[in-house]
């Protein structure tokens, strides 16, 4: 008998910043504790035990909604630098930019949707600041999270096929061997750690989110280590009493840190609304290198931490935003 | 004597006219929405608007002002996640898809990554964002843009989203489902389509006061032009009305 | 360039039931109607407009949870036969089977937990009546579901590999381009018509589940066509304000039968409990062939319809295993 | 002296004092059922029952029936769905899974398909239901069976789940994750491993009053013995006392 094989139809140029490993992966979920352990630690002690120079790292958000942004100014406050960044990233991106700490990108959509082109992307991009751009689909980089969540290599997708986001991929294309057909297979993306914003989780880190999920199952679950951090921490009665809800599990989760108005100056589905007025006055900071670099110390460095920011903003202004109070 | 009316409002009553009842469109924020919003009020009140991250059939009492916004479920039928969304386009449910771009060439593609280089780009644009399963997926793509010849181009830098790709049969050629591909282009000036023999781009209707001329010089590209040239008409009163008074009372969009 | 190929370095040796066609359901989700249209009929309504002989059909369940019996019931009454069964079953696959009307299975598991081997599956099998029996496992049969769901021709897996389930198969295995190990290919699983029960669903067909969700996010995706019955018709209201809670959305549903007790003789989450009499009575009746005859004339055969049915068993009884009456 | 015990409730006792503290195992109806609730009672209170269908970390209050029903996600932590626990399984979370089978070989293969040819088989069993995907993905598999040479087989009739295939490197040439594979046996007569060398079945440990001798006459295949051979202690009061008041007070599984 031949030896029967597929078709490789096409690839993309890129190199692959991560490469799938299903197996790296899987040992580092047996290590993982799966006792009821309470996780809850602050940003800077979450960052301190599990993030280190040159790791692989991705946030979940959708739009300027539930963004775990308390960790992203603790992040760069830490000093830590030399990442890699899957993004799928409006406000967050921009501040990591800003910092200088992102090497190389998979991206899909890095912008301010209304507000249109990142000015900190541009400048990072365009100077070689940032090294490689991976390019991708939204679809094909959640797809990419699914297939590490699934525990595989890889998985198939019709998007991307016959484009230049395909060609400055690594994804290959392949002649199906059931159908026949060309199809793309997306290599699967596994975090070194990854930063989910919740709504309300217990302290071995059992996760609600209201509403629409994102992407927050699948990321949660590709990410070798995952700090969440959550607008209130309840009762695990509470899970118990509807564990349909859990759309992340305990098992799954390495820090639990409790940050209210966390997704600040984003939004939180049925908590609060965006700070439009802050939203706004960032994207005209961030227009240029300096006043970017003014934002970034008064906003980020110059804060010991998320509660100053809170001091900072203000009752009034936070009361404001309060779907129910001022909103 | 008919309300005046702005370009954006023409852009989204144009839009709106296009979609059938009874089927799904995927919507981004501005115009699409607008435009989703409006044909729902009146042409359409069993379209389905479909966001991104995972809101399908919400009831768009406020406008949403990002694809994966609250209000994008709002009272909605179902509130999944974006793998839900993008797997239902997949599997063929959403007949329409818009999307605009930096850059459109005559076979509808479209780029929204990079003008210049892809190493070293003049212009570092968003990217994909969920434009490329759009134009891969959903039946019919309809683009909305501005009408220039910076926009129109002979050739685009960067081929973010399919359109025919290179001509006939390119498509099926790639392996990208079948009977999908672009639809209309909405534009500042026109309504254009695509030629069913050479998948080439064709001006199929004029927006009010616009020529023929005009829409070839603000184009880069050798535009094909339809037999019998439709004439788009203004915005109804109608249209206005529901637009200003219903879909956008808090003029979020105006 | 020499051409790049993957090597297929395993195949399942029994041709595909059911050969994967995305395109097929492309065009079949295309047609159906998206708008918000009372889908509710009987039983044998829904099972006139949307099976005919032959068809590919399959049941969703977990164990004997969730399992829609009386749309099984009206099936074999209905006198269409000739189906292929994707074979996850329990009491509803002995039925199928018993009435002679599966000519081909997918099979995973059929049989009754603690109560052991179905005698049925043994005598259609082994007597020849049922023309083609293909492996896999529960977690690569719920895949192949999930393959159809995401529009796609197969999907991955580790499962099944090296194994003789692999062997009488119709999967493939290649070497992942990517990590270049083996990898098993699922080709995707759809149906012609998809049955699933549901704890309440409104007219249009917007289905809510209580508790886990077995498979029935895939299965109804997979669906050409798909027939649910539900304990519960209930406003839409109910479900517009808790739109997270919609497993399966109303477009991708054709029927919605309302059919109280409708997973009875198996139970339903929340709602009753397991008739364990009646199916210790249906165990021991299904190890002959003639008690089972005599069995299916008495309990399916000779009932008109699910409400005769529910008259035959009796509200006293009906009320020993509802939760928080008799149970 | 010791309490009275059945046959089952020493399969029950040696099940429960396999598994380790802080670990998740993977969970089927009837002794898996009964020897993880007795663990979490007394020696491994932070093990998590997982459950086919979605169910995880639930309190065991009572006694599910089945691997789906609702006592699975009694008051559990997580209610997701088959694919969820699959995946979660394939991802490598989960440390032990129990199973059975009607015939198994010294390399710890399993067969729950068909006695005689596949297509025209002598008797047809249910087929492979979870139990390829325990012993393809999960870290330590466990068999909990009778021990008899009808099931104790030189060469059984289907390979459903895999152990260890052919022999050493067998399963990582087949692609199987590494490091997983058959952990136990646990038998009517004895607990078995596996030699890590040849990948053969060992014994291990004897049960209360059973000899090598029966052992090997019950066994249709050569069996490795280990050097220094344990004894199974028979039930302790307490295990028996925990197993009949709390785990399955209303004797379901008596």
């Amino acid at each position: 008998m031949s030896e029967k094989v597929v078709r490789i139809v096409d690839e993309g140029l890129l190199p692959l910043i991560k490469p799938p490993d299903p197996e790296d992966l899987r040992a580092a979920n047996r290590q993982r504790d799966k006792g009821l352990v309470d996780k809850r630690m602050s940003e800077d002690e979450a960052i301190a035990r599990f993030v280190a120079d040159g790791m692989y790292i991705g946030f979940e958000l959708y739009g300027s909604v539930r963004c775990p942004m308390s960790l992203v100014r603790a992040l760069i406050r830490s000093g830590k630098t030399h990442f890699d960044l899957a993004g799928q990233g409006v406000h967050e991106a921009d501040l990591l930019l800003a910092a200088g700490i992102i090497e190389r990108i998979d991206c899909t959509y890095i912008g301010q949707e209304v507000y249109g082109v990142s000015a900190p992307l541009r400048r990072a991009v365009e100077s070689g600041q940032v090294k490689q751009v991976v390019e991708w689909s939204n679809g094909a980089i959640t797809w990419r999270f699914k297939a590490a969540a699934m525990g595989l290599p890889f998985i198939p997708t019709y998007s991307m096929l016959g484009s230049d986001t395909l060609k400055y991929s690594s994804a290959v294309a392949i002649e199906d061997p059931f159908t026949k057909r060309p199809i793309c297979l997306l290599p699967a993306l596994t975090l070194d750690v990854g930063f989910i914003h919740v709504n309300r989780a217990d302290k071995f880190g059992n996760c609600q989110v209201d509403g629409i999920s994102g992407f927050a199952l699948e990321m949660a679950r590709a990410s070798k280590k995952l700090i969440v951090s959550t607008e209130e921490i309840v009762d695990s009665e509470v899970i118990r009493a509807k564990p349909h809800l859990t759309v992340i599990p305990w098992y799954n989760v390495d820090a639990v840190v409790h940050a209210p108005f966390g997704s600040w100056p984003g939004e939180m589905s049925g908590m609060y609304e965006r700070d439009e007025e802050h939203y706004r006055m960032f994207i005209d900071a961030s227009q240029k290198a300096e006043s970017t670099d003014a934002y970034m110390k008064e906003w980020v460095r110059d804060l010991p931490d998320h509660q100053a920011l809170l001091e900072k903003i203000g009752r009034e202004r936070l009361d404001a935003i309060v779907i129910g109070k001022g909103a | 004597m008919s309300m005046a009316y702005s370009p954006k409002e023409l852009l989204i009553c144009l839009g709106a006219r296009l979609v059938e009842d009874h089927t799904m469109a995927f919507i981004g924020t501005g115009i699409p929405m607008l435009a989703a919003s409006l044909a729902q009020k009146i042409y359409a009140p069993n379209l389905v608007p479909v966001f991104e991250f995972g809101g399908v059939g919400a009831v768009l009492e406020k406008l949403p002002l990002a694809v994966g916004d609250m209000r994008t479920f709002n009272k909605a039928l179902q509130a999944s996640s974006i793998c839900d969304i993008m797997e239902t386009a997949q599997r063929g449910f959403i007949e329409y898809g818009f999307i605009g771009g930096a850059q459109i060439d005559m076979y509808g593609n479209l780029n929204t990554t990079v003008i210049g280089d892809h190493a070293k780009p003049k212009v570092r644009m968003p990217g994909s964002g969920g434009a490329n399963d759009i134009g891969s997926s959903i039946w019919r793509t309809i683009a909305i843009m501005p009408h220039d010849t910076r926009r129109f181009v002979e050739k685009i830098d960067f081929l973010t989203t399919p359109g025919f790709l290179s001509g006939p049969g390119a498509r099926e050629a790639a392996g990208l489902p079948a009977g999908t591909g672009p639809y209309r282009v909405v534009t500042s000036l026109a309504t254009l389509g695509y030629d069913e023999a050479t998948c080439r781009m064709k001006l199929l209707a004029l927006n009010p006061g616009v020529t023929v001329e005009q829409v070839r010089q603000n184009t880069g590209f050798e535009l094909l032009i339809a037999d019998t040239l439709e004439e788009n008409h203004p915005p109804t009163d109608e249209e206005l009305r529901v637009l200003r008074e219903d879909v956008d009372p808090d003029k979020l969009y105006r």
